[in-house]
């Protein structure tokens, strides 16, 4: 490739530094669609975004945006989200943030049931390190660290998420960017610990995993009747994998989120605006270390 | 005979109620005003084991536990083994003959708690209540005192100071009756020390944080750290705290990064091996200059060591731990009163310069008790760089120009965080441009970076200038013959250490506890004019990491160094003598003639 | 107590320093038995074990043993598998080794299917840092750290491992030994990834999950007929939980390990007694460093 | 006009093939016999942004590519502009004018590749290729070489390499039959060197490894670490290595603790934020005496910084992290010969100490190329405190009594590892006794404890004498006016400029190389009799972390830094002119005629 590619600019007036037909193009899109569409205001949005090629989003989002370290964009947002529930959080990783280094803050995530949206562009390879296996790598695919082909089984992360209890968890494609954004829509409008899995060709590193793979595959799980309340469906739908690929919401429950149930932020404004000059401790030394007061 | 100062040992197994018979005792002497300091030791064992609680009482200020104990109560046989080298030919022991084979020739007070416990219908678990009810009786700490403490160490939970009330007045009334042939140790009465109360370093640290305005604390268990989460959840509610357990220290730390981007002051807490995990989120702190504190409170290592035990290893790791460069601060309090003071004043600072902190505790600190003056409400809470949220609005709503990272001549940038209206905010763990946008531009890189590097001068002149970075104790250091350099709570062994000492050395005490940025102005004023002094690091550690430090950072060269491996904090006498037999090596000093 | 506890002492002459009744003196029993009925040689069982009260088993079994770091059992004992497939691996850790700090490891070990046994004393609380909440410490459940009662939904192990593949998923309890003695061997005699939950009553900060609590509720899946080769059969078990609680194997599937997939131990003798005198680079230079020799 | 040395740059955006065209060259010059330095810079970016790769190639032994190229291959428009500091007026560039505007006055050969392509039939991809034949056409490569150099870029992919070699061959036609107004930067003849080959440090690390018999590597993918782990997947199967890719850096540093315990030599390689997850695991290692060895490639910080730059940020992170106090390795290669050296030294020192080892390399070392003589075959493998398998099955059956943490002089026990007829072994993180089972016991603790920290003494003993822990370059650190110290690669770019520097100053260049345990002696020795000479560190950071090393352990102070930190290496040039100025400023030193 002789002739230097002709990079698009972000609205952030940053030049988006992905490759010509990446499947991030369609998610960076469908999320500000989604936003724009649920008139969300872009200062009341926060992008926490991991590092990879998915990570860059951070940079393209005309929102506030935190691009923190590999693996660790579910802590950090919780940390925001804490301290201001009336922000909408939006975490962004890749398959290897989300589920190789950071996997640890997911089923965690799921049992406090934060009010965090989890987007994990999942391109079954670790794009920005040039195409070493992922997490949700095939068996038998070539990667630069399987040349061989892999010999681990890949992860599922929708039976994970749906299996220990997430209260909304959906799969997108890339190759479908108005299902994407509806998907988008209803994970933004879900009170509760979203997990929105989306099928993201790599286009430079998996060569077998193509738009024109997915769409021989793919259907849409809100076409085929699906019912999101039933668990048991659901689940049975997330081992759905092969000739036929369901995306769309597989599951969603409303269930009381870790800040609602959390004393301290179950009522009153955010902590962030609650003073702390007033903070006093002579009641705690009188309560509890026996100081008396003359 | 009455003293000014008198040592107890609570010894016996671990949930046999030692450290709380000792913590009551330490709590009734502090209500009748004397100076008491108290440390404890337990195994990494729930049950069974072996475990201690010493208490000093004194009329006057002292400021460590020493190695010799006047009062044991013996709840175990191993208080016998463990601590054989504490006991004198004075050395009375309170303890009950059937649970216990005292050696033969020491002075003993039999109590018959068993039997005591048993004709009272009541069960075992309060028998160390009938020891603290005997000791007060032996020692002269009047009843009332004893259920006032009682009230104090079990509050809320009536049934159970009730139950262990009743105990200690049948303790004191059965020491009472009996007729005992020696010589008590008991106190001369107390001089007035005004109101005080009675802290853990880790009780000072927790207070130090509502005062300071914590909004988020994040942990993960780890001893000696715990003991903070424990408090702060206690308190959580009442002071707006959102206090939480999570699943690791990566996501502590996490949490504490995004809440204080988010716009508020947080913190964790842990230990050496937690830290550890923490690292990489102190350098995006770094990276994004965001004021996190992290409470460091070590045992020592490597690795999983002696989880229970104290030390002072980690000084260099906290120093220098985090890829790239980036500016920290790292304070070691040297006492519980200093730890909630150092902990305001290091959310202070970390906020002023947009940089990470590090409180530096060791668990000799973090667990041990001492009576220290009323903490003060009124101290300064200075949010530095932080734009209040009002102030934010108003300013964007004038047009201000906000930039995350703007260059200024400090490297400090003002912050704001999300949530204001018609402002988006940005942050970024990778190199950015003043917009937090990432750049690999080599000017604009090497500027962010020397951006954030500069904040060390300002900082170290702040702290040098308007903080206490290092105390100087005894002689000036110039006319003295030794110089003792220490930090965190080892100096207090070191204070009574020279006390002992006393006039066979004129001797000078230097402690540093702003350790980085190294205050090498102030230390370089402190030793103006020394002589050619003998100079020792005293540290909880083998390596003498504080000598290390200071060459690094003055090129000052400390001859010698006197460390503890142990896990088991230096005490006062054996220490002193170790300097005076290190002194005598080096200048054959005589006893009473020095050179 | 003012009387002290005689502590017992376990076959390796070291005190064993868990509190009287602790759940962990069967798990410490079973397992000692179970490999001497399996006639395994004690110079071939590896015990690897975390930080926690369970981790100190490794002191008083009469094995070699690894006391590791908090969280980091299966890593270790993969790495000891990996060098020596002749040896026996089991792990052993805390709910909070396993579940909270290493969680990360657990999905990845399933994945790999290295042939470790992971048992997880499993006593809802953190026991060793003197009772707090743990991740599978039940909603509502008082601990030193939830003292208002916890907020956050329990992991459910059993279904996490099983709906992730994990081909060797069992739960016993502390208060039924024999039972738990056939798990261990079971788990044994199994070749893969073994995950063997057993409840373990912490006496001393747990008060509601005594073991009369649990023989109140525990039934065994040998008994209820349980075919632990249906995977669908298997998930549905897992999540039951309250009057009834399942023991035993919930699924099994004899799967290829890592060891017997991965080139380099898939024959052979064992890494650790291959020379490594006779390595050449030599041929690596003509071959990758176009290095003509002459 | 015919030269000793020349210098090319091919420049071209992320998926041009600028840095593959730029390494076939590199190829073909050394197999011509000319001595190589190679160098690459490129975004942390997939498609797009900016690429570049210089070579530097010369008939003398060179060191460093400097800041000047004779000849650019402009494949984009950012060529012009990034590397607008980098041309003089004699600089060529050669570039398709279809597809990239030169600015006016400068000297350009256009090869319309484009078109070429297009005629040819041939894909867009292959024209680096086509340039590649031209460079060699316009500086005097035969073919030949490039045909070769070809062939080992893409070796095997028989398809890739035969469309190539016809591009290579249009482009070196096309340009053989242009005439060019202006002078070419031709070379001189080579000088026999004997057979080299072209390494980047990472390929020599992975050979060393494979050299030093390591069975296990466990990583994570991290830049610019990830090319060992390509590398030696690669080889694994030829090898007897086991290669994993695994979830996280805790899981490879564990994994690789496991595999050392478990007997074999294992490694893992990461970067600074994925070596801060592996602190506390470095910690366990000290504790349990595993000589696992980890690779810190370092690149700019804090944080993600500059993912895919070069820096020296680490050192003193690599030194002081981990919690308690314990004895490792840091070692840092100067070249990539010397990357293949040092991993096996540091594998045999680590398995005979017990202690874990880190080698530093800083990204340019890691993925800069060199010519570098024949790595040798014959090198001592020595596992030193490992008892083969064999040896312990007999020992034991003798009756051997083991303990896993014998208490011995020198600190270090013998290592069997588990799987023995008849023996039980046990390894423990918390403080243990010689069996290896937990202890808190303080006397056994203490002497556990140092038992470890004894093994410093040795091991630095040992460095000093037997091995080469620093090396001076230039005149006697006594002659010196001038004495400049640094490690790593930067020593590369020292070198080279003090050539420029030439006479003005009569310099001294110390590079250390073995930096902790630091060689205090040798260092000493080094410097002895050492003049009032400037003194300056140059390292690839800001604060001068070597500087302070180095005072910390022998209170030698060097007054000046040089550092950097916009992620690009020294060049000799620029660096020459700083040092000059430097000394100019400090002792008014004159062009040519030095005080
Ligand atoms: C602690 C740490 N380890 C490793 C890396 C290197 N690294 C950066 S991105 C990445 C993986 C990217 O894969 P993925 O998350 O799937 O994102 P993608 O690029 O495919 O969108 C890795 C391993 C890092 N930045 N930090
Ligand atoms: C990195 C790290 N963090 C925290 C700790 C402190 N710690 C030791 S054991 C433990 C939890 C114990 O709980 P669990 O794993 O359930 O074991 P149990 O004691 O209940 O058997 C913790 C938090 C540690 N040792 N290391
Ligand atoms: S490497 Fe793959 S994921 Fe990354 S930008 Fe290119 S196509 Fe997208
Ligand atoms: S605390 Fe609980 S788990 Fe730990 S030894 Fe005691 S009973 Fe067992
Ligand atoms: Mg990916
Ligand atoms: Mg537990």
């Amino acid at each position: 490739m002789v002739v230097p590619v002709k990079q698009p600019v972000a609205v952030t007036k940053r030049t988006i530094t992905w490759c010509p037909g990446c499947g991030n193009f369609s998610i960076l899109s469908a999320f500000i669609d989604a936003v724009n569409d649920l008139g969300l205001e872009p200062w009341k949005v926060v992008v926490v975004s991991g590092i990879g090629c998915s990570g860059k989003i951070a940079n393209y989002t005309p929102f506030n945006g935190a691009h923190v370290i590999h693996g660790r964009v579910i802590p950090f947002a919780m940390g925001v989200k804490l301290v201001n529930p009336e922000l909408v959080v939006v975490g962004f990783s890749g398959d290897g943030d989300a589920y190789a280094i950071g996997i640890e803050h997911l089923p965690h995530a799921i049992r406090r049931n934060i009010d965090v949206k989890l987007i994990v562009h999942n391109n079954k390879v670790f794009g920005l390190t040039t195409g070493q296996a992922s997490p949700t790598s095939d068996k038998g695919m070539i990667t630069r660290t399987t040349p061989w082909g892999n010999i681990e089984e890949p992860i599922n992360p929708i039976a994970m998420a749906i299996s220990l209890g997430a209260s909304f968890v959906a799969r997108g494609f890339s190759g479908d960017t108005g299902h994407l954004k509806y998907l988008f829509k209803e994970a933004l409008r879900h009170k509760g610990f979203s997990l929105i899995d989306v099928l993201q060709p790599c286009v430079t590193y998996d060569r077998v995993h193509t738009y024109q793979w997915y769409r021989e595959r793919i259907y849409r799980l809100e076409d085929a009747g699906h019912d999101p309340v039933n668990f048991n469906e659901a689940l049975k739908k997330a081992y759905e994998w092969g000739d036929r690929i369901p995306i769309g919401l597989f599951y969603r429950v409303r269930k009381p989120t870790f800040e609602e149930v959390l004393p301290v932020t179950s009522e009153g404004p955010p902590l962030v605006v609650r003073p702390i000059s007033s903070r006093t401790i002579r009641d705690l030394l009188v309560k509890n270390h026996g100081l008396t007061l003359d | 005979m009455e003293r000014d100062v008198v040592q107890l040992l609570v010894g016996g197994s671990a949930g046999s109620g030692s450290i709380a018979c000792g913590t009551i005792l330490a709590r009734a002497l502090m209500e009748m005003g004397y100076y008491i300091v108290g440390d404890n030791e337990y195994p990494s064992i729930i049950r069974g084991g072996h475990t201690a609680y010493w208490v000093r009482a004194s009329v006057k200020r002292i400021n460590e536990v020493d190695e010799f104990n006047d009062l044991v109560v013996a709840m175990d046989h191993e208080t016998f083994i463990r601590h054989s080298m504490e006991f004198r030919e004075s050395t009375v022991f309170i303890l009950d003959s059937k649970v216990v084979k005292p050696p033969n020739g020491v002075k003993v007070i039999d109590v018959p708690v068993l039997k005591l416990l048993r004709e009272e219908g009541m069960e075992l678990v309060v028998g160390n209540s009938i020891f603290s009810g005997a000791v007060a009786a032996a020692i002269g700490i009047p009843l009332d005192y004893v259920h006032k403490a009682i009230e104090a160490q079990f509050r809320g939970r009536k049934s159970v100071i009730e139950v262990n009330s009743r105990a200690a007045a049948i303790g004191y009334e059965y020491l009472a009756q009996v007729s005992i042939d020696y010589d008590l140790p008991r106190l001369k009465p107390p001089r007035p020390w005004g109101p005080r109360v009675l802290l853990t370093g880790n009780e000072a640290v927790a207070l130090g944080m509502a005062k300071a305005g914590v909004k988020v604390y994040a942990s993960y268990p780890m001893t000696p750290a715990s003991t903070i989460l424990h408090y702060l959840i206690g308190i959580s509610k009442d002071k707006d705290m959102a206090v939480l357990q999570v699943e690791n220290e990566i996501a502590a730390a996490q949490i504490v990064a995004g809440a204080a981007w988010a716009g508020v002051r947080a913190a964790t807490g842990t230990s050496g091996g937690g830290f550890s995990l923490m690292v990489e989120t102190l350098s995006m702190a770094g990276m994004m200059e965001l004021p996190i504190v992290i409470v460091l409170a070590m045992r020592p290592g490597p690795s999983t060591g002696m989880a229970t035990m104290s030390a002072q290893q980690d000084l260099l790791f906290a120093v220098f731990s985090g890829h790239g460069e980036f500016p920290r601060i790292v304070v070691a309090p040297i006492d519980q009163y200093d730890a909630y003071i150092k902990v305001i004043e290091a959310f202070n600072l970390a906020e002023k310069y947009r940089v990470p902190a590090i409180i530096l505790e060791d668990k000799h600190l973090a667990e041990g008790h001492r009576s220290v003056p009323v903490l003060p409400e009124e101290v300064a809470i200075d949010r530095g760089a932080v734009v209040p949220y009002e102030e934010a609005v108003k300013l964007v709503r004038n047009g201000f120009e906000y930039k995350p990272y703007q260059v200024t001549k400090t490297g400090v940038s003002l912050h704001i965080s999300p949530g204001v209206p018609g402002l988006v905010v940005r942050t970024e763990s990778s190199e950015h441009d003043e917009g937090g946008f990432v750049t690999i531009a080599p000017h604009k890189a090497s500027e962010m970076y020397l951006k954030r590097l500069r904040k060390i001068k300002y900082l170290r002149k702040e702290i040098e200038e308007k903080y206490k970075p290092l105390e100087v104790h005894g002689v000036k250091p110039s006319e003295a013959d030794l110089l003792i350099f220490t930090w965190g709570s080892s100096l207090q062994a070191v204070v009574d250490a020279m006390e002992i000492v006393g006039g066979e050395l004129s001797a000078s005490v230097i402690s540093i506890s702003y350790l980085w940025p190294f205050p090498r102005r102030r230390f370089r004023e402190a030793l103006m004019g020394v002589k050619d002094a003998i100079t020792i690091s005293v540290e909880h550690n083998a390596l003498g990491l504080l000598a290390k430090l200071i060459r690094m950072e003055t090129g000052f060269r400390i001859a010698y160094h006197l460390g503890k491996v142990d896990g088991r904090p230096f005490r006062p006498s054996p220490l002193a003598e170790k300097i005076i037999k290190l002194a005598k090596a080096v200048r054959g000093v005589k006893h009473g003639s020095p050179r």
